[in-house]
């Protein structure tokens, strides 16, 4: 196999176990935290074999920059140390509901087996910087002014509801 | 757009500059909710008006330096609205066009109205009525000048209905300006209820036209585009159901349709009711709206169509006789109205069915003629008046003036040229107009030209009886005024009197604009009638027999002789014998109480219309269907049923644990994805 | 070469992963970070296919990448949001179960 | 892999982490001994040589290599553990990126000084900075220590403002040199610009003739294409290494020592020296944006290269110019260290309120304010 290949599947194993490890973790919220950051670092890797650079540069500024260091900030503002809860009242539910998604999981693996085409090359300047910010400040920057506005929006939102109320 | 036509980014800010003004007025006055400075707003609103006025001079001046056949300039300020594909695209572009036709009437607009915007600063400042606002109110005057020059310059059906429809508003508001006196808000709702009526008519008139033009395969919208496909729709008829008559030409039924426009804006028979009630406003709204501009529109908008009322004989002769049949039926009531500006008012009615008179007959220029003068003369006798109005501290009854001539010479001099100018006394403006209207209606090939001829005749005889009477009754005689008014009158302040002297000027001169071609002959000029010939490309050609000198000598004769009659007879009764008035009152009771209800006709709208009208929303809409269908089965209904819903059945679903929604919207998703992957 | 229909393959596994995350775990917490999953796994997916369909050349094609940058910004806010409303619902219900969220159950 | 690479990155560490970051601790000493008027750093010695103090760094190396390694009870002992890796790896990892000579030619082989030239260049930095932060915001945690938490949490917080404002400080600077690779910003300042250039642009006039005479050009650095930038980059990318005066993680009269209170022997060297190696980064990544990295004011590369290739030969010129290059490089890198050495004992710290208000109340409208100025001026220069 080829190195890409090689490095896709490292990084698909990490991704798979790290997202496992957030998700089966359930004493350690922060150790969650960090499973999610291996998960976001695993996929911007598989995006720079993808040629998707400047996404995965801003999958790790982002997500990994900011969006993982709030989960850890919010945890340790509420120091939530131990995540021991009561017995759950809806568990044989929950199990369904774990079987029905890994059926159709299964399922939906299954149809992959019909294989996608070979990629072809990509043209010059894929992925970089200059042609994607070209993309996004004229045919999509109708996209570009409303995700600033909801960002706003979610500032706004954010200050609300946690802003501490001073009576 | 027009073919052969000048670019220019110029005239756009013809209309945005006072539009600009009157935003920022309304931008301080709603977010700020504080006037600005006195100053500053006249500082906006006039030097908006005036610069708008000096923009206007420089586009027709660029005009005129044009060679004859192609004096159009354009501005495509951006499309506004557009459709269609392939062939069938059109579009209604934001764009301004000065041709002759709007050139006058762009002049007539900003130079009068901002000699009105000058006049304001010292009529409105004087006005201390509790809800005074000097600010609201130029900024309304800016915006119905921003309107009134989109209406003009709109180079399209739809953006003339957009200036249309806006200075309806600016009218309403400006009626109903001292809103806090409910009459005056009932009189800016009727007019513009009765306005309502006309734009219906227009806006039908435009679908006619358009549908019309589309289905001829040449869809336009622009003036210059709809004249120059005309012919494809020129022999078009229609079938309207029986009762209308069946078989119908539509330009016929397309003129008709902008008539009723024209009527409801220029307040015509049967829609000239809003007029005299729109005089509850402040007199410079009288001066500039429902004198010299906005009620002028219907006629400018029939002379802009005026190569479909062309084709259209029977549609024309309809608007030749509404307009005779109205300056009748106005000056007659005119003639017993105290209040000074409720004469005035019938007086602008009775005119501008001399425009539509004009129209009628084919001779769109004398309208325009008619319509530039009209506006010097009537706009300096309103504002004359509202000089009046403010030495009388706010009396309006002449029965309570008399003697001003002493007291404020000055207005009563520029009064006399007004009433002079508008009774056609010899060499005024009025004269030449009104002779020009009068020899059209003769020659108009017209069923019943003759009678129109003479209605024209006959009403110019009252105008003269009814304008002198005011004329008298206000200046001349003892002073019925109180004596405190009395003693404390004096001539207004220099920036209400200055205007009065400008259009006083224009009111005497400005016959020589468009001074006849047969007194031009007499006094040896070619082509007098520079206004005509100006005119003359942009609009069609009249229809009517040439008429010879000698008749055109007699007719002015007659006019004169009956302006002379008129005068007369008022001199007889109101200067002379006094007391023959009451008498001749006493003896006719029965036709005075009829002119003094305006033949009935409030009345037989109120039984026919309002009332019905009121009754069918009162008993039917709102009773039965808003509070009982929608209210009660519709809202209220579908309350108690989801109510019910909710507490016997919904409410099992709600455990209060979000992670049973979450696998519900789990296993929904999987539903639908399998639903859709299969 | 990467093979695509493994990237789409993996994915589907980690939105489910996500799904499971958001379908089992009772600390809020936990579940934003599952969403966070499922929205990277949705990410992934838009970038794999633009890989597949990357346009020509002078004409790159970026509508999956794009989608990905929008799909972050929006992931930014709901996070903002999201951990407002568990600071808040700490501060007044001193918990981050989601089972402890049930005042508004009949 | 080519053996280019391994060279480079080799002496990258060699220089950056085996050189630089001990010898920064030296100087440190030093300049705080002098701030504080006292001799300082000369006692460590080897059979009574002291080398000016130069053997304290070895010292410390013994010292902390040698010193018991406690991890407190309670404390999760793999995040523990990782916290300081996960703090130091980016730190050194960055310096790949930073050009510290240009391109030149022997033979028929090109030869760049750059271990790694990715075309997305700073957009790196900046995500390896925001992983950076996941090493402080672990520590504190993981130490299960109260002080430590509060270190932490200030740290997140202070680290993750910052680097927004970081990312829009040096926007100018990527939309002034049109590029994101530091390799080509430094190669776009290896020129020189009129200081009054913009007056013929101004007012379409040309200069007077007097003024003419003058040489007056000034060398096309990020620092006077975007002084407002470099003074935000530089204090923003202070605060993100966490020295004083925006040492409020640390903050050693509060907290004692902040997030890495727990920490000792080697692990606490880690964090000692990621924070120093991060020194050099500064140094190096603002000389490079701001300073013209390699290139020798006034004197282009081509300069060079073409006044001594007819003499000595292409080789000998290409090679004299790489270390010439490489040299006002250094020089360069040790001034902007100096500055921070300067800067670090000479302010006293900010209060935690003020760190943040200068960033989101002071920094952030500045630097959008500075892009858009950029913008405009760019507009009307471009045309």
């Amino acid at each position: 196999m080829e190195t890409p290949t090689v490095l896709f599947y490292v990084f698909a194993a990490g991704a798979v176990a790290s997202a496992l490890g957030m998700v089966l973790n359930l004493r350690n919220t922060v150790a969650g935290a960090m499973n999610l950051v291996a998960t976001m670092v695993c996929l911007a890797g598989i995006y720079l074999l993808l040629e998707a650079y400047l996404v995965a540069v801003i999958q790790i500024m982002v997500y990994g920059g900011a969006i993982v260091v709030l989960f850890l900030f919010v945890v340790m503002l509420l120091n939530l140390r131990g995540d021991t809860f009561p017995p759950g009242r809806l568990r044989l539910a929950k199990v369904a509901a774990v079987l029905l998604v890994l059926a159709v999981v299964g399922r939906g693996l299954a149809l992959l087996t019909r294989a996608l085409p070979e990629p072809g090359p990509v043209p010059e300047g894929f992925g970089g910087y200059a042609l994607l910010g070209v993309a996004l400040y004229t045919d999509y920057v109708l996209l570009v002014e409303m995700a600033s506005l909801l960002l706003l929006a979610a500032i706004v939102g954010a200050l609300v509801l946690a802003k501490r109320r001073i009576d | 757009m027009v073919n052969g036509a000048t670019e220019t980014e110029l005239l756009r800010w013809i209309p945005l500059l006072p539009g600009l003004a009157a935003a920022v007025h309304g931008l301080t006055l709603g977010l700020l909710r504080r006037p600005l400075s006195r100053a500053l707003t006249v500082a906006l609103s006039c030097g908006s008006v005036i610069l708008s006025f000096a923009l206007a001079c420089i586009a027709f001046w660029r005009l005129v330096q044009l060679p004859e056949g192609s004096r159009v300039l354009v501005d495509n300020f951006y499309t506004w609205i557009g459709a269609g594909v392939g062939s069938q695209v059109v579009s209604a572009d934001m764009s301004f066009l000065v041709d002759p036709l709007s050139a006058v009437m762009s002049l007539v607009v900003t130079g009068v109205g901002s000699l009105i915007h000058v006049y304001s600063i010292g009529y409105m400042d004087e006005d201390h009525r509790a809800d005074k606002g000097f600010q609201r109110f130029f900024c309304y005057l800016n915006l119905f000048t921003f309107a009134m020059l989109v209406l003009v310059l709109g180079d399209n059906l739809v953006l003339m209905f957009l200036g249309w429809e806006g200075v309806g508003l600016c009218s309403y508001l400006l009626i109903g300006f001292w809103y806090s006196d409910r009459w005056n808000a009932y009189c800016g709702s009727k007019a513009f209820l009765v306005n309502r009526i006309g734009d219906f008519g227009f806006l039908v008139g435009i679908f006619l036209l358009f549908s019309a033009l589309v289905q001829a395969g040449t869809p336009a919208i622009s003036f210059g585009e709809i004249e120059r496909h005309f012919d494809a729709i020129a022999s078009a008829t229609l079938s309207l159901p029986g009762f209308l008559g069946g078989e119908c030409r539509l330009v016929n039924l397309v003129g008709l349709c902008f008539f009723l426009g024209a009527c409801g804006k220029s307040a015509q028979i049967p829609l000239h009711v809003w007029l005299p009630d729109a005089m509850a406003g402040p007199t410079p709204v009288s001066a500039l709206i429902h004198a010299a501009t906005m009620v002028t529109a219907g006629v400018y908008m029939v002379c802009r169509m005026s190569f479909l009322y062309a084709a259209a004989p029977e549609a024309s002769a309809v608007v030749a006789w509404t307009g005779g049949l109205t300056a009748l039926l106005a000056a007659s009531i005119a003639v017993v109205q105290n209040d000074i500006k409720k004469v005035l008012a019938y007086s602008t009615v009775s005119q501008l069915g001399y425009m539509f008179l004009a129209a009628g007959s084919g001779a769109f220029g004398v309208a325009i003629f008619h319509l530039a003068t009209h506006a010097f003369f009537k706009a300096l006798l309103f504002l004359g008046s509202g000089a009046v109005i403010l030495a009388m501290d706010h009396e309006q009854d002449i029965e309570k003036m008399g003697g001003l001539w002493r007291r404020i010479p000055q207005t009563h001099f520029v009064f006399l040229m007004g009433v002079l100018a508008i009774s056609g006394f010899p060499l005024f403006s009025g004269f030449f107009s009104k002779d020009a209207i009068l020899a059209a209606a003769l020659a108009a090939p017209l069923p019943g030209h003759q009678w129109l001829y003479g209605l024209g005749v006959f009403t110019a005889a009252i105008t003269s009886f009814y304008m002198f009477r005011l004329h008298f009754k206000t200046f001349a005689g003892e002073c019925r005024a109180p004596a405190e008014v009395r003693d404390h009158m004096r001539e207004p302040e220099r920036v209400v009197v200055t205007p009065l002297w400008v259009l006083a000027f224009f009111s005497v001169f400005a016959g020589i604009a468009g001074l006849p071609q047969v007194w031009g002959d007499m006094i040896g000029v070619e082509n007098s009638d520079s206004l005509g010939n100006f005119l003359a490309p942009v609009l069609a050609p009249g229809g009517g027999h040439h008429l010879e000198h000698s008749t055109e000598y007699l007719m002015a004769a007659a006019a004169i002789g009956m302006g002379l009659v008129g005068f007369g007879l008022a001199w007889l009764l109101y200067v002379r014998q006094p007391e023959l008035p009451e008498r001749l009152a006493a003896a006719l009771a029965r036709p005075r109480r009829l002119l003094l209800r305006k033949y009935w006709v409030d009345e037989a709208y109120d039984r026919l219309f309002v009332r019905p009208t009121v009754w069918l929303s009162e008993a039917v809409l709102y009773r039965g269907v808003d509070a009982g269908l929608i209210d009660r089965i519709g809202v209220e209904g579908t309350a108690r049923a989801v109510r019910g819903a909710a507490t016997h059945v919904l409410r099992r679903a709600h455990t209060g644990l979000a992670q049973s929604y979450v696998l519900l919207m789990i296993a929904g998703a999987i539903a639908i994805v399998g639903y859709l992957v299969r | 070469m990467v093979p695509l229909d493994h990237v789409i393959g993996l994915s589907a596994i980690l939105f489910a992963i996500g799904v499971l995350g958001v379908a089992t775990r009772r600390n809020l917490i936990v579940i934003v970070m599952s969403i966070e999953l499922m929205l990277n796994a949705a990410n992934l997916a838009f970038v794999g296919f633009n890989r597949l369909w990357p346009g020509s050349s002078g004409a790159a094609r970026f509508d999956g990448q794009v989608f990905v940058l929008m799909i972050i910004a929006v992931a930014a806010a709901e996070v903002a949001v999201g951990l407002g409303i568990v600071i808040s619902m700490f501060r007044n219900r001193d918990s981050v179960n989601v089972d402890d969220a049930s005042l508004l159950k009949w | 892999m080519p053996v280019e690479v391994i060279l480079k990155t080799a002496f990258i560490l060699l220089v950056v982490v085996g050189a630089f970051a001990p010898v920064i601790t030296w100087v440190e000493r030093k300049q705080s001994a002098v701030m504080q008027d006292r001799i300082g750093a000369n006692r460590a010695d080897v059979a009574g040589i002291t080398v000016l103090g130069l053997l304290h760094p070895l010292a410390d190396v013994i010292k902390l290599l040698t010193k018991e390694d406690v991890i407190p009870r309670g404390a999760n002992r793999v995040l523990h553990t990782l916290a300081p890796v996960i703090a130091a790896v980016p730190a050194i990892i960055a310096y790949a990126i930073i050009p510290y000579g240009s391109t030149y030619t022997f033979g028929d082989h090109e030869l760049s000084l750059v271990a790694a030239d990715p075309d997305w260049g700073l957009l790196y930095i900046f995500a390896i900075g925001s992983i950076a932060t996941y090493g402080t915001v672990i520590a504190g945690w993981a130490s299960n220590n109260n002080w430590a938490h509060l270190g932490s949490l200030r740290a997140s917080a202070q680290m993750i403002s910052y680097e927004v404002t970081l990312g829009l400080s040096v926007t100018g600077c990527f939309m002034v040199f049109e590029t994101l690779k530091l390799t080509d910003m430094a190669t776009a300042q290896d020129t020189t610009f009129r200081i009054f250039g913009f007056v013929e642009l101004l007012f379409g006039l040309s200069l007077p003739a007097w003024l003419e005479r003058f040489p007056f050009t000034v060398p096309a650095w990020g620092i006077f294409l975007q002084p407002l930038g470099f003074l935000m980059f530089l204090t923003c990318i202070m605060a993100e290494n966490k020295r004083p005066p925006f040492d409020i993680p640390e903050a050693e009269s509060e907290l004692i020592a902040g997030y890495f209170l727990e920490y000792s022997g080697m692990r606490f060297g880690l964090f000692f020296m990621s924070e120093f190696i991060e020194v050099v980064v500064i140094a190096g990544l603002v000389a490079t944006i701001f300073l013209g990295g390699w290139s020798v004011p006034w004197v282009s590369q081509a300069a060079i290269v073409g006044t001594v290739e007819p003499v000595y030969g292409a080789g000998f010129a290409n090679g004299l110019c790489l270390l010439i290059h490489f040299l006002t490089f250094l020089a360069k890198v040790v001034v902007m260290i100096w500055l921070q050495m300067l800067l670090r004992w000479s302010l006293p710290r900010f209060r935690y309120d003020q760190v943040m208000d200068l960033c989101w109340k002071i920094m952030l409208p500045l630097s959008i304010a500075n892009i858009f100025a950029t913008g405009l001026v760019m507009l009307w220069i471009r045309g």
